[in-house]
């Protein structure tokens, strides 16, 4: 008995394939944890991320692991297992500009992102943390993480909105290096950023959740998620009270 | 001339038709035709463009269907039993204005598919019978060439013997030469002078009036769907009684 | 199926109809100018204006036109020398590429279109103009070009309309056209079907208008042919 | 180029993807084709009706549409009908390779459909009437002299249609069927080089061009090779 | 012949050709033709398919280039070089087997084109040289008609009005009544011979012998790329002293 897991393969360090076509990265690890535990093969399903949902919803896999926000929205419409890793984003752009995009406590200063172009990715928690947000906002809508860092580079955006982990790793510590920085606070809203991240299913399928639930929690406990982290950042990107029901 | 016809032995009568009529949609093509061809008899029809004979001949080997009237083929009427159709084409070949060859087959297959798909002759002797007739119209070393690669008059003459294979009693020419350069209208014409001494029943749509005159038993003249005039070709050319006729040969004797 | 989606889907969907139309138009613009250069030098009969329109229609006809945007769009600024030359206003805009792209793929398309015609004017037609005294320039502006364009027309008609579902692309790199807007609305209400299917519709909409006013125009070159 | 290095093996893998998506929704185009020619074609009104809505709806629709349409839709869709017959079945689906062949081939098919119809009315009325003043029936006419005129005069436009469908291939990637665009978005994300990668796919796509235009042409040739005049 | 040009006032003759040859590649259309045509005379030029009658005529007003020997028009040699080809052009009229009009162009506009464009002729000046002309073929009521409204030989009639409203000094005719039904080709012959009589230099490639008879002052007959044989018509008709003519006349007037 096999699951199909939909992925992007191309979201480094979570989800990405190598030169020598393994997928790899968290997500890749976190699937293969859960599937040792609750005993089931996966298999892989490439898929951009705007189509991610209506995919699994149209059945062309059975799983979503794929550093997916868990969120109110998407809820309405998927279930998901509890949360295997933080879900946070921050804004990135470039060095010494002195936006004060945010105010001390944190929040958006709506005027100061006039004339701004952001790139976010279509679909994904950081536009939909601008529509409510800042609803006048420049969006620029991308398909994928890595043509966002592209556009930033030769200036078709001003600024993005992110995944931090995944910006320190594949941007701001190589190509961006010394250019881009981190503009503000994290920001993290449970209400668009959900508690984190975890896997989504179709609904109906309670069993298999709980099942998956189980196994994260146990991945937690047996300290593998720290040992996946830890792989690629110098820290945990999970909280250990999740490992409690 | 429909009281003619009971005086004739009906095995004498070829083509008989009695009051035949063609509508397309509204337009009357043919009024009300009758005429009677004995067997071996040469009929030469002229008339103006649009006056109906395309359509009287293609009416005789029922490529278009008359809509009224009767319309009788060696004792076979014509009706729409399909069976009795392709009984009734056989007997009737027919040659086009534009030839009409297969442009994919060479001239060879040209003259036997018909031969091997409508009479089953085995291959052959479909082969025998088209190598005669191509002799016959004088080209037999054109047998393995295409259509294309050969000159408007020997594609005529493919025509014709490709008719022929199939052996009919009668033959229909539909301006067999109107579509040739004028050098090579007379090896058509010879063909056709010949197969009319070898006693074929002919009707032949032409302007050609030297043809007419040295083979035609009977000239028809067609106007608006009727059968004006007729006559043997001197009197025909020399005398015509009607006015329209008159006209007609003027224009296209006189440069 | 929610009915409900479809009927909050159009009309945001129509917001960009805007967009559709400005690439499909401007680019049809340049193409149609593309053409025309690459038309005059594939005719020209020398081998040094011919042989590189021909190489650049073999080029661009024989790749995907999405294949095309990315290497414009992702593609070009790859090289620093690119980032900083004049063109770097137009490329760094994703409007810019798409134009850009459209416009030298349909050009391709358009210059054997204009080609075919041109070769189709009746040969004799040049030959009455000639033994009239007629120079070679005239001939071509006032029988080659008049006759050409009529024989032409409903291959362009056809090209535009390519050109028109070719705009659908632009989506892919971030312009908000009417399929960039589908794509979103799908994102946020996961129902792909309801979504995609009014936008097609829009889309089959667009097309009969163009071949209708492809039509007329096609009567109205053609009422002296017709009898 | 170097950046090319251990990719090359998956730009080959993703061009025989390409290769089966072509010859698979080469076959689906010519039915799709064959089949919208005759509802076209026919008497019936009702074939008539489906024929023309077929044309019209997959002309005018941009083929990521179509693509986007069947992936995600096809399993709404046949889902439904499914559990008509057998309300048990859970869901049923076509994978993007299948969901993409099919796809491209609608929409080529609307096309060949214009192309075979053309072919047909397209082939001279007087070989047809020959052949019947000759006595041959309807299907004797039909396959000794209308499919092999056809077949000549269909060619040159199916030739582009088999371009259309080898370049359509490319927007499968969107659905992450994995050819050869699909690779270098991967690559490109991965190397930073996107347009050494984008290039590849460029090249790759010309070659099976070339190949095809080349195919075609001897195929005219030899179904043209009767109607070469002879040498004056 | 050559030596005869030496004889005539220079003004006399229209137009010379001194052996000229025309290749297509290998193939060689034109051998050594020598040819001299007098103002105001009458040629009538045939000969069987392929014998080079169009090649000459088209070498004449520069269509194609000959490559070898001279051609003089009205004292001008043609050579490559285009400012007096267009002159020449200027001087000599030509008509086509098929007619030729610009179809998206009323008659009018077809008739003042080239006088406007070749010839700056103010527009007013032009339709009334036009109108002229077109009364002259007899259709003045067609002016504002497009080609395809008009029958064929309303069609040829408008070219040669065309022709005629560049007053050349010479008409070149090839084959023009070739390609029309045979009740419209006495509308063109008639107003050919119209034109004959009003004392225009004419080449005339046809095989209407009527009209060849009725009009020319020579008739030439070309076989192979070369003139065979030449003579006034009566002698020439009746008595052709090579084989070759011999039998390419008995061909054209034997049906
Ligand atoms: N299939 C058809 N549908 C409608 N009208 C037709 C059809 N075929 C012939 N006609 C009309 O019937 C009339 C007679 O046509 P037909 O072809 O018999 O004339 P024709 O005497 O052979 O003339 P031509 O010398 O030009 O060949 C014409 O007016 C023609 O327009
Ligand atoms: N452009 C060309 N290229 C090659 N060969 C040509 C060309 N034009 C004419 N010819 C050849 O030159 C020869 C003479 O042709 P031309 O048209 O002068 O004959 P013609 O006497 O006018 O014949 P027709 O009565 O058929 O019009 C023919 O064999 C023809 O094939
Ligand atoms: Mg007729
Ligand atoms: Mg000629």
């Amino acid at each position: 008995d096999t699951l199909r897991v939909g992925m992007e393969c191309t979201y480094a360090p979570f989800n990405y394939r190598t030169s020598d076509g393994k997928l790899e990265g968290y997500d890749v690890d976190v699937a293969k944890g859960i599937s040792e535990i609750i005993g089931v093969d996966f298999e892989y399903v490439c898929q951009e991320w705007d189509g991610m949902i209506p995919a699994l919803l149209a059945n062309k896999f059975d799983l979503i692991i794929a550093s997916m926000s868990i969120t109110d929205k998407r809820k309405e419409q998927i279930d998901f297992s509890s949360p295997y890793r933080n879900s946070v984003g921050r804004i990135v752009g470039p060095v010494g500009k002195d936006l004060k995009l945010f105010d001390d406590k944190g929040q958006p200063v709506v005027g100061n992102f006039d004339g701004l172009r952001i790139g976010v990715e279509r679909a994904s928690t950081y536009f939909e943390w601008f529509s409510a947000k800042l609803p006048k906002a420049d969006l620029v809508l991308y398909d994928s993480n890595e043509a966002m860092y592209l556009d930033l580079k030769n200036g078709r955006v001003d600024v993005i909105m992110t995944n931090p982990m995944k910006a320190h790793l594949s941007f701001l510590s190589g190509e961006g290096k010394g250019k881009y920085e981190f503009i503000g606070p994290e920001v993290n809203e449970p209400k668009f950023f959900g508690p984190g991240v975890g896997v989504g299913l179709r609904k109906g399928n309670d069993e298999l959740r709980d099942k998956i639930s189980a196994a994260i929690r146990k991945l937690i406990r047996e300290g593998k998620l720290k040992e996946y982290a830890l792989k690629i950042f110098p820290f945990q990107i999970h909280d250990d009270a999740w490992a409690e029901e | 001339m429909i009281e003619a016809t009971f005086m004739n032995k009906p095995n004498d009568t070829m083509i008989q038709l009695i009051g035949v009529g063609k509508r397309f949609g509204q337009f009357e093509a043919l009024k009300q035709v009758s005429l009677e061809v004995r067997r071996g008899e040469k009929i030469v029809l002229c008339g103006p463009s649009g006056s109906g004979k395309s359509t009287l001949i293609r009416c005789i080997n029922r490529m278009e269907e008359h809509t009224s009237g009767r319309i009788i083929i060696d004792g076979r009427e014509l009706t729409d039993r399909t069976k009795d159709i392709n009984a009734v084409r056989r007997e009737v070949g027919m040659v086009f204005q534009s030839f009409n060859l297969f442009p994919h087959m060479t001239i060879l297959k040209n003259l036997t598919i018909a031969q091997r798909l409508v009479r089953k002759t085995p291959e052959k002797e479909a082969k025998e019978v088209a190598m005669h007739y191509l002799k016959r119209v004088k080209i037999p070393e054109q047998a393995s060439k295409y259509p294309v690669q050969l000159s408007g008059g020997q594609q005529q003459r493919v025509a014709i013997a490709r008719a022929l294979c199939m052996k009919p009693q009668i033959m229909l020419f539909d301006e067999p030469t109107s579509a040739l350069d004028p050098e090579m209208i007379s090896e058509v014409l010879d063909v056709m002078v010949d197969l009319a001494r070898d006693g074929m029943t002919m009707i032949c749509v032409t302007h050609e009036m030297g043809f007419a005159r040295s083979v035609a038993d009977r000239v028809m003249f067609m106007d608006g769907g009727q059968l004006i005039e007729e006559g043997d070709p001197e009197t025909f050319f020399a005398n015509p009684r009607n006015e329209r006729t008159a006209l007609f040969l003027r224009q296209i004797l006189r440069h | 199926m929610n009915i409900g989606i479809v009927f909050d889907a159009i009309p945001r969907m129509l917001g960009g109809i805007v967009m559709t139309f400005q690439l499909l138009l401007l680019s049809l613009a340049i193409g149609t100018m593309i053409a025309v250069l690459l038309l005059l030098m594939r005719i020209s009969g020398r081998w040094w204006l011919s042989w590189p329109a021909q190489f650049y229609t073999y080029v661009f006809r024989g790749t995907p036109i999405l294949v095309q945007i990315f290497i414009v769009y992702y593609g070009l600024p790859q090289f620093e020398w690119i980032r900083e030359s004049i063109f770097w206003p137009i490329l760094r805009d994703p409007f810019g590429c798409a134009i850009l792209a459209l416009s030298l793929n349909t050009g391709a398309y358009l210059s054997e279109i204009f080609r075919g015609g041109v070769l189709a004017v009746e040969r004799g037609l040049l030959e009455a103009g000639a033994a009239l005294g007629m120079s070679a320039t005239h001939r071509f502006i006032y029988i080659t070009t008049p006759l050409a364009i009529r024989i032409a027309l409903p291959a362009y008609g056809n090209e535009v309309i390519s050109l028109m579902k070719s705009t659908a692309l632009a989506s892919t790199i971030t312009l908000v056209d009417m399929t960039g807007i589908g794509r979103t609305i799908v994102a946020e209400t996961f129902a792909p079907y309801q979504v995609f299917l009014s936008l097609a519709i829009v889309y089959v909409a667009i097309t009969w208008i163009i071949q209708r006013s492809v039509k007329r125009l096609e009567v109205y070159l053609g009422r002296s042919t017709a009898r | 180029m170097e950046a090319l290095n251990g990719w090359w093996d998956d730009y080959l893998l993703a061009s025989v993807t390409v290769a089966k998506v072509f010859v698979c929704s080469l076959i689906l185009m010519v039915i799709f084709g064959l089949l919208g020619a005759s509802a076209k074609l026919s008497s019936n009104r009702l074939a008539n009706a489906v024929g023309n809505a077929y044309t019209v709806f997959f002309r005018g629709t941009p083929e990521i549409l179509v693509i986007l349409l069947l992936y995600f839709g096809s399993a709404v869709s046949l889902t439904t009908i499914a559990r008509v017959f057998d309300p048990s079945v859970a869901f049923v689906d076509i994978p993007p390779f299948w969901a993409g062949s099919i796809a491209i081939a609608l929409v080529v098919g609307s096309y060949a459909t214009e192309t075979f119809r053309g072919a047909f009315n397209g082939v001279k009325s007087g070989s047809i009437e020959a052949a019947r003043a000759l006595g041959m029936n309807g299907l004797q006419t039909f396959f000794y002299i209308r499919i092999p005129e056809m077949w000549r005069i269909a060619l040159p436009p199916f030739g582009n249609h088999m371009l259309s469908l080898i370049k359509d291939t490319a927007l499968i990637s969107i659905i992450g069927l994995n050819e050869t665009l699909f690779v270098a978005k991967q690559a490109a994300s991965t190397t930073g080089k996107p347009f050494t990668m984008y290039i590849v796919v460029g090249l790759i796509y010309l070659g099976f061009s070339t190949a095809i235009t080349i195919s075609v042409l001897l195929l005219e040739a030899l179904a043209n090779r009767h109607i070469q005049r002879r040498p004056s």
